[in-house]
C-alpha cells in the first residue's frame, strides 16, 4: 500500500476511488474514477495510466494508458471509456464500485482549447471518439463545432452518438458498412465535407492509419490541426522512450511531448 | 531517517544509501521532478550514451510478458556532443553522484567515450555497458567474451581518471568469468545484471511483436537468475558489487545484498512506478528498524 | 477434433498432435488418471532418470517466484533398474509415444542408460537432459560445453537404436552452437529449453530458500528467453525442436510453433493445473479454427 | 476460463462459489466454498488447493493448499480456516461471496476415522487446529476424545476454544504467555496428561517442531497415532515431488502419501 504521505505530497501518484464501473454495450466499457486532484488539472487529450494489477502482485506488470473521456470538476470525477482488447482491460473491467486503483496522471500534452468563434472540424475514429468528446465539451461554449464519428456500424457508434448528441454540435456517421451515415470511412466523409466547409483547425484521434491519411488531406487542403497518436508505453511520464514516434523535430515522446502533436509535425514512416 | 545508518562504500565512491536508479530507466533524472526528490536516493545512472547520436529500433519496442518487460529501445540518445552541451549542467543540480552510462560498438568507443568524460567533475563514475554487439568482431556482444571484457575495460580505466563500473551481461555461460576478466583490468565495481535476451511473437499477426525481433528482458522475472549471478560473483571478485534485475520491493533489494551486492539498481520499478526508488528505500529502512540492524553493511553478504 | 489436421512430424516420431508434457511435471503420467485421458495428447515425457536410485535434494525444494517457479528436486527417481522392473509395465497402457528422460553425471552413465533401455519397444525415444553437473569435469553442466554435448549425444546414438531427443540448457552464451554440436553428433530432435540457473532468498531466515542453494527456474518468467532460443535455433539446425519454457496457453505453445518448433511440451503449467495440457490442445485447435487454417504444420518456422 | 464440460467431468478442478468469506479475528480467516462434489468427497486430514490469482494471470503461480476445516454435506459447503502469512493468503482474504475459485480437491491422505468406544488424544499447535477439528467432529459421535489446543496466548486460541467448544470432547489449552490453561508448549502438556491418561490412539497436526518432539514422545510411551505435515507444494497431485518427506519407506510425498502419515514412519531429519 502507498503511505498516505507519499498521495498528498505527490501527486501524481494517485489512488483514486472507484465511482461507477459499467458496460456501455457491443464492448465499451465506462469508468469513473472519483479524485479531486486529476479532475481538477486534467485537460482534453491528456491520459491516465493506471495500474491494472493489484499492490506487489506484477502480472500484468505496466500500466495502461486511457485518455480522458471526461471530467465533472465539481464532484471530482475523471471519467474514461474503453473497450476490452486484452489481459488488462479484461481484469479492469472486473474492478468494482469503492476499490482504489493506482493511478498516475494525468499525463502528456493535451489539445488547445483556447479557440474562439471559430470553426472547427473534429475527425474521430473507433475508440478515438473518446478524448474528442472531452474537447467537444470544452470547444462547443464559444465556437462551432463539427464531429465526424468513423466506426464499423451503427452499434459501434450508438454510445458516442448518444453521448455527442447532448452537445451543441454537428455530428455526422461514417460506418464502414453503412448502417449508419456515410458509407465508407471517416477520412472519404472529411474530405466530402471539405467541399462544403472551410475548418479554422481540425483535431484528429484515431487508428495510425486514419491520421496518416489525415495529414495527407489536410496537407493537400493546406489545412492546421492536432491529432492524437497512440503508442505502447513503458513509463508514461517520459524516462523510458518506448512511446516514441518521428517529427520533424525527431524522435519525440508520445506521452511527455504527445500524445496531441501538430498534424504537420508528425511523419508518418515505418510500420502502420 | 533517524539512527539507522544506510552509508555504503561503492569502492572510491560513498553513497548515503544503496539504491541508486538503473540506466535507461529513468531518463537524465529531470522527470522525476513532479513525483519526488531524486536526491534522497544513494545514486543515479542515467541513461546509455553512445559517440553518435542515436534514433533507436523501430516501434514496437516493449512488450509485456509475465512478470517482465521486453524493450529494444536501442539506445537512442542524442550522442556524447550533445549530452556535453545540454545535459551536463542539468545534472549539476543534482546532490548525489551521478553516474553516467557509456556504450559502443568498438572498444575503440568506450575509450573515446571516456576520454571526452573525463573532464566533468559533475559525473561521479562512468558505467560501462558492455551487452552490445562488437561490430568488428561479428555481431555478439562484447560481454559475452572475457578478453574483450578485458580489453574495454583497460581502455576506459585508461580514458578515464575516476571510477569506472563495469556492467556485466547475464547472456553467458559463466558469469563469474567474465567478472573476474573486468575485476583484473582494474574495474572498480561491477554492475549486474543487464537484461536477459528474450522475444515475444504476436499470434494474431504471426510475426515478432518487437520491431527489432529480440529485445532485453528486465523485471521481476528474472530476479532469480539476477540474484544468483549476484551470488556467484560475489564469492569471486573483491570489487563491490551493484546488483539489479527485477528490483520492486525493499525486500527485493534485501535479496540482492545478502547475496553479496554492496548496492542496488531500481531498473523496471521506475517504469511502473516513478515513487518505486523512494518505496524500496523505505521498505529497506523499515526491515532494519524492525529486524534492530544499525547498518544496512550488516547485512551485505549473509546468504553467502 | 474434426477436419484439422494437428499431427506433427518429429523426425522418426509421428505425433498426432504437437502437445507433450515436460519430463518431471507429469510423473510417469498416472497421477493425471484423476483428471483427464492423457491419451489426448501427443506425447509424453516421463521423469529424468539416472543410472543409480536417487533420494533427490534437501527441502525446500521449491520457490514460487514471480511469474516463475525455482526448483531443485535433484533428480529424485528409483534409478535405472527398478524403472524397468517397475514402471515398463504401467507405460505399456499408453497408446501414445512415451519419451524416457535420462540424466547422468559422467558420459560413460548416459551410454549405460541407452544401452539400457534399447530393448524395450514400450519407449518410443530417449530425451537426453545434458543441465546436471558433468561430475568428472569439474561440475560445470555437460550443457554448457558443445564438446560435451557432442560426445554425450554420440555416445547415447551409439548405444540406443530407437530416436534420441537432446535437451539443451539455456545457460549458455550460444545455444546454436550447442544445438549444432548435438545435431552433428546425430541427435534425431532437440528439445529446448531446460531451466534457467536461478536462486531465492529468505529476507526472514537470511539465507537461500531452497535447501539446494540453486534451482532451475521455468515457468511463464521465462518464455522469452525460451522464445528467443527457439527462435535462433530452428533458423540453424534441419533437425525438429520440441519448443518448451513457460506455455501456460495454446496462444503461448502457438509461439513456439510460429518460432520454429514442430512440437511443444507442457511443464510448470501442469503443476499449476493437471488440465493444462488439454487446455493448450484445445486452444491450439480454437485458433486453427478461427484463423481457417487446416493443418498445424503450416505454422512452423512462420514467424521467422 | 474453464470450459463448462471440462467441469462436470473432470471432478477435481473445481470453479467454487465463495459463499462466505470473513475475518475471525487476531489475523484468522473463514472461507466457505459451495461445490458439492468436495462436500461429498472431502474427508479429515485432506486438504484443497486453491488457485490464488484469476484466469492466465500468472503471479502468484502457484496454488496454496488449505486442510478442510469442516465440511457440511447437506449444503453442499466446505470450509477452510487461514492466517495470513504472505502474498497469497493476502489475496485470497479480499475475494467476496459470489466470486468464484479454482480449487483442484480434495486431495491427499486423510486421517482415519473408523475409531469405535476408543480414547483419542487430538494434539494441535496453532493452525494445526484446523484440521483436527472436522477429525474430532467426526469421532466425538462414538469415542471420548480429548483436544490439546495449543498456542501463543488467549486470543490465539479464541477461535478455535468456541468452535471446539461446542462438540461433546474434553479441551485443554497449552499458551506460551499462559494467559490460558497450561503455560507452556502444547506438547509439554500432553506429557504432563499422559502421566493420568492412556490413549488408544494420538492424532497431531501442527508446526514441524512440535511433531518431532510428538514422535519422540509416542515413541517413549509406545503410542500409535498419524501426525499431519506440510511441505511446500508445487502440483498437489502427486506429479513434481517438490514436497517429499523421509519415511522408513523412503521418501513419501506429502500430497499423495500424506499429508496424514502413521507417526512411526515419519523420519524428523534435516532441516527443521
Ligand atoms: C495515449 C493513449 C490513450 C489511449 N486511450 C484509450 C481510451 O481512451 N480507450 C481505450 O479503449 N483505449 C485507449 N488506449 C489504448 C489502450 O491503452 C489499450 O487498449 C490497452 O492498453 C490494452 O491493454 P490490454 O492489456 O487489454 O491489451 P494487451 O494487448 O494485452 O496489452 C499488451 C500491451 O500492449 C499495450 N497496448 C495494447 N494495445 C495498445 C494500444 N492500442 N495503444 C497502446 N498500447 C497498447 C498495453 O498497454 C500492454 O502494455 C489508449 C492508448 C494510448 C497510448
Ligand atoms: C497440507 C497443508 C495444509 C495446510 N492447511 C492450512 C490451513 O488449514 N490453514 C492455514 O492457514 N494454512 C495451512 N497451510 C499453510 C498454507 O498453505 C500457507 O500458509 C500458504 O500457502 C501461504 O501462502 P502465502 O502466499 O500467503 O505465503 P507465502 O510465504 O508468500 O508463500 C510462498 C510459497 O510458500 C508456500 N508456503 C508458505 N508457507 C507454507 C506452509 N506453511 N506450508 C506449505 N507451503 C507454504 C506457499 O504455498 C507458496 O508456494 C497448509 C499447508 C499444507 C501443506
Ligand atoms: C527501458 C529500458 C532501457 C534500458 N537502457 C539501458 C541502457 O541504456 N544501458 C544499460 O546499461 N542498461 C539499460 N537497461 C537495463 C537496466 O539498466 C537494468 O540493468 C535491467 O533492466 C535489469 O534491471 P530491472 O529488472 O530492475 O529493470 C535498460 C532497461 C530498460 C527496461
Ligand atoms: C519440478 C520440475 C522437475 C523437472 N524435472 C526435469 C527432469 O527430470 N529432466 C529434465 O530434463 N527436465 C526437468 N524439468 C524441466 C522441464 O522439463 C522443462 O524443461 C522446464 O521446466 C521448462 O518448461 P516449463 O517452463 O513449461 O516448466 C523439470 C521442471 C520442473 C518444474
Ligand atoms: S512511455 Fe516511457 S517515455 Fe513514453
Ligand atoms: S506437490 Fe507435487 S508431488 Fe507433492
Amino acid at each position: 500500500m502507498k503511505n498516505f504521505s507519499d498521495i498528498i505530497r505527490e501527486v501524481g501518484v494517485i489512488m483514486a476511488i472507484v465511482k461507477n464501473s459499467k458496460q456501455l454495450g457491443n464492448g465499451y466499457y465506462r469508468l469513473d474514477l472519483a479524485d479531486s486532484i486529476i479532475a481538477r488539472k486534467g485537460i482534453p487529450g491528456q491520459f491516465l495510466h493506471i495500474k491494472i494489477s493489484s499492490d506487489n502482485v506484477y502480472d500484468p506488470l505496466l500500466r495502461r494508458p486511457f485518455s480522458i473521456y471526461d471530467i465533472n470538476r465539481d464532484k471530482g470525477i475523471v471519467t474514461i471509456v474503453y473497450r476490452v482488447v486484452g489481459r488488462g482491460t479484461q481484469i479492469l473491467k472486473e474492478v468494482d464500485r469503492g476499490n482504489h486503483l493506482d493511478v498516475l496522471g494525468p499525463l502528456g500534452r493535451g489539445f488547445s482549447t483556447d479557440w474562439k468563434n471559430k470553426f472547427l472540424i473534429l475527425i474521430g475514429g473507433g475508440m478515438g471518439l473518446a478524448p474528442l468528446y472531452f474537447l467537444a465539451k470544452k470547444l462547443v461554449t464559444s465556437n462551432r463545432v463539427l464531429v465526424l464519428a468513423g466506426g464499423n456500424s451503427e452499434e459501434d457508434l450508438a454510445f458516442f452518438n448518444e453521448s455527442y448528441g447532448l452537445l451543441d454540435l454537428n455530428l455526422l456517421n461514417a460506418t464502414l458498412d453503412g448502417s449508419t451515415g456515410y458509407k465508407g470511412n471517416v477520412i472519404e466523409l472529411f474530405e466530402e465535407q471539405l467541399s462544403y466547409y472551410n475548418p479554422d483547425y481540425i483535431f484528429g484521434c484515431g487508428p495510425r492509419g486514419m491520421l496518416k491519411r489525415l495529414k495527407e488531406i489536410t496537407e493537400e487542403h493546406n489545412l492546421m490541426g492536432e491529432i492524437s497518436l497512440e503508442e505502447r508505453m513503458g513509463c508514461g511520464y517520459g524516462v523510458c522512450l518506448s512511446c516514441v514516434c518521428n517529427t520533424e523535430k525527431g524522435n519525440q515522446r508520445v506521452c511527455k511531448e504527445g500524445p496531441v502533436f501538430n498534424i504537420n509535425e508528425v511523419i508518418f514512416d515505418g510500420q502502420d | 531517517m533517524d539512527r539507522i545508518d544506510l552509508s555504503v562504500d561503492l569502492g572510491p565512491l560513498s553513497l548515503k544509501n544503496p539504491v541508486m536508479t538503473a540506466s535507461g530507466t529513468c531518463g537524465y533524472g529531470i522527470e522525476f521532478k513532479d513525483y519526488y526528490d531524486l536526491n534522497k536516493l544513494g545514486a543515479i545512472v542515467i541513461k546509455g550514451l553512445t559517440l553518435k547520436p542515436c534514433s533507436g529500433n523501430l516501434n514496437p519496442r516493449i512488450a509485456e510478458t509475465t512478470g517482465g518487460l521486453l524493450n529494444s529501445i536501442g539506445l537512442e540518445n542524442p550522442g556524447i556532443e550533445s549530452f556535453i552541451k545540454n545535459y551536463i549542467g542539468v545534472l549539476r543540480d543534482f546532490k548525489i553522484p551521478v553516474i553516467v552510462n557509456i556504450s559502443g560498438h568498438a572498444v575503440e568507443d568506450f575509450a573515446r567515450l571516456a576520454d571526452k568524460l573525463a573532464p566533468y567533475s559533475e559525473i561521479s563514475a562512468l558505467e560501462v555497458n558492455v551487452s552490445c554487439p562488437n561490430l568488428a568482431g561479428g555481431g555478439m556482444a562484447f560481454g559475452t567474451d572475457s578478453e574483450l571484457v578485458y580489453r574495454v575495460t583497460k581502455k576506459v580505466k585508461e580514458n578515464y581518471p575516476g571510477s569506472v563500473i563495469v556492467k556485466l551481461s547475464p547472456n553467458v555461460t559463466d558469469i563469474v568469468e567474465i567478472a573476474r576478466a573486468a575485476e583484473s583490468a582494474g574495474a572498480d565495481v561491477l554492475s549486474l545484471i543487464n537484461t536477459l535476451l528474450g522475444m515475444a511473437i504476436d499470434v494474431e499477426k504471426q510475426k515478432p511483436v518487437l520491431g527489432n525481433i529480440f529485445g532485453g528482458l528486465s523485471g521481476p522475472a528474472i530476479k532469480p537468475v539476477a540474484l544468483r549471478m549476484v551470488y556467484q560473483v560475489a564469492q569471486q571478485v573483491e570489487i563491490p558489487i551493484i546488483g539489479m534485475g527485477g528490483i520492486m520491493s525493499g525486500k527485493d533489494a534485501l535479496e540482492f545484498i545478502l547475496a553479496g551486492a554492496s548496492a542496488v539498481a531500481v531498473g523496471t520499478a521506475n517504469l511502473v512506478d516513478p515513487l518505486a526508488g523512494q518505496k524500496v528505500l523505505r521498505e529497506i529502512h523499515d526491515y532494519l528498524i524492525k529486524h534492530n540492524i544499525e547498518r544496512i553493511g550488516e547485512l551485505k553478504g549473509k546468504a553467502l
